[in-house]
């Protein structure tokens, strides 16, 4: 097992941020060894979950911090997803039905779509979310 | 992100320029919903868009939503293919009208 | 007074990761209103910075940790760089004379020329320094 | 970054491609020293250089003393926007020979 700690960034949930995370998403995707087109899709998984704790967890709290930290595990390439805000219900966290054309309900998809795994859950000590996502490099 | 509008062939074009985020989307969005509420048919310009994320292209859906309610027309232009990557990841390729510019939208409208 | 935290990065001490450094500094840059010119100004004093720490500090120990923080303070733009190997001898710290032409000794006179003022100093407890530049944006 | 070489009107040409950062100056380095070990002249061609740091220009300094040490020509061509704002802050454009590209330099050497 070779890990490889890639990088960590925190930043203020604030979606002017999104764009250092996705400048940085998309180096960290060539270090690891990805393709272009694989590094685009996986910007746009980071972007969508970063979006979604801005959105959803921190309901647009701009003081809130998030933080993202990506790892490189033998060709699985972890992003993972931290925030500060109140616990969130789980279960509300879905796609929508795509057929159902709407605005919205896109984000959770497009993460689902571009990842291999997702896990979703509580920081133990009462406060806070993470995700994780990984994709596996061939 | 930018956004330039302009008159071409009897619709009101919005070009968005740039990365369309969270951080502009609501200006997007109020821009086509306003174009759509004072009753022009409109074709939104993707040419020059770099990314685009899902608060862009629900700002997108809602314009389409809303001009078939006002039966107005409405459709998306040279898209790039950064913007037409995520619309099929969505699967919205094939429910917008998409056209490479103005005047292929013209051809189709006979 | 205005003091907005535009991010935090923690990365090893790899040359490889000086890219994600890079694309990070342009982007924050941005954000704080800098122009382009600026802007790749900035992206050169930070990764010269940070090349210093990984060549001269951790003396090419890349498991060593880099972390580097940029904040805006109204238009006064700070780059904190900061490293946790063994205490610098800060008197070494010095630009060659350009007049005198040979390979290196430039990082730290790009660093000079760019920003408007620049501290080193140790960290307190004894392990690790720190390099504030501080570049005001008119 | 990607090293590139060819042959062109008596030099040895080694471009580079990309980011010469600390990450890859040393393989640049390396390149160039052996070329000119090899008893040829060279022109390192920077037009596809989209960032270059201070180990990637100290390279070009260590090549240039080399050639003036063995009696070669060295030169810079093609020098990229960002390389040249880089050469200025160092104060090495006006220490380097810089062409637009070879046959410019050939018309120098007469
Ligand atoms: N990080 C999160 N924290 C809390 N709720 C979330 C989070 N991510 C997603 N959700 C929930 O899942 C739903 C679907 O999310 P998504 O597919 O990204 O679409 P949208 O954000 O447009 O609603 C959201 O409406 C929200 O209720
Ligand atoms: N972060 C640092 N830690 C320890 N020494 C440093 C650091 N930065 C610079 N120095 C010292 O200052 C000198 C000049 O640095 P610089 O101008 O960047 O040129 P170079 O790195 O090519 O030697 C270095 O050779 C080193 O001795």
């Amino acid at each position: 097992m070779n890990e490889e700690h890639l990088l960590k960034l925190h930043f203020p949930a604030n979606p002017d941020r999104l764009c250092l995370v996705r400048a940085l998403v998309k180096r960290a995707a060539g270090i690891a060894g990805c393709n272009s087109d694989l590094a685009e899709k996986l910007v746009i998984a980071v972007n969508e979950a970063c979006m979604n704790v801005i959105q959803h967890a921190y309901k647009g709290d701009y003081s809130g911090e998030i933080v993202l930290e990506i790892l490189n595990n033998d060709n699985r390439l972890l992003f993972r997803v931290e925030d500060y805000a109140a616990p969130i219900d789980l279960e509300c966290v879905k796609p929508r039905d795509l057929d159902d054309i709407r605005p919205g309900g896109l984000g959770t998809y497009f993460i689902q779509e571009i990842m291999d795994e997702c896990t979703m859950g509580h920081l133990e000590d009462g406060v806070g979310n993470y995700l994780e996502m990984i994709k596996i490099i061939k | 992100m930018k956004i330039n509008t302009r008159e071409e062939g009897g619709y009101a074009i919005i070009e968005l320029i740039g990365e369309v985020d969270l951080s502009c989307s609501p200006a997007a969005r109020k821009q086509i919903l306003a174009c759509l509420k004072a009753n022009r048919s409109l074709l939104v310009d993707l040419k020059a868009v770099t990314y685009i994320d899902s608060s862009g292209v629900a700002s997108l859906v809602e314009g389409y939503q809303t001009a078939k309610k006002l039966n107005l027309k409405f459709g998306l232009i040279g898209v790039s293919d950064s913007a037409m990557s995520v619309l099929r990841l969505a699967r919205l390729d094939k429910v917008f009208p998409i056209h490479a510019n103005v005047k292929e939208r013209l051809r189709e409208d006979g």
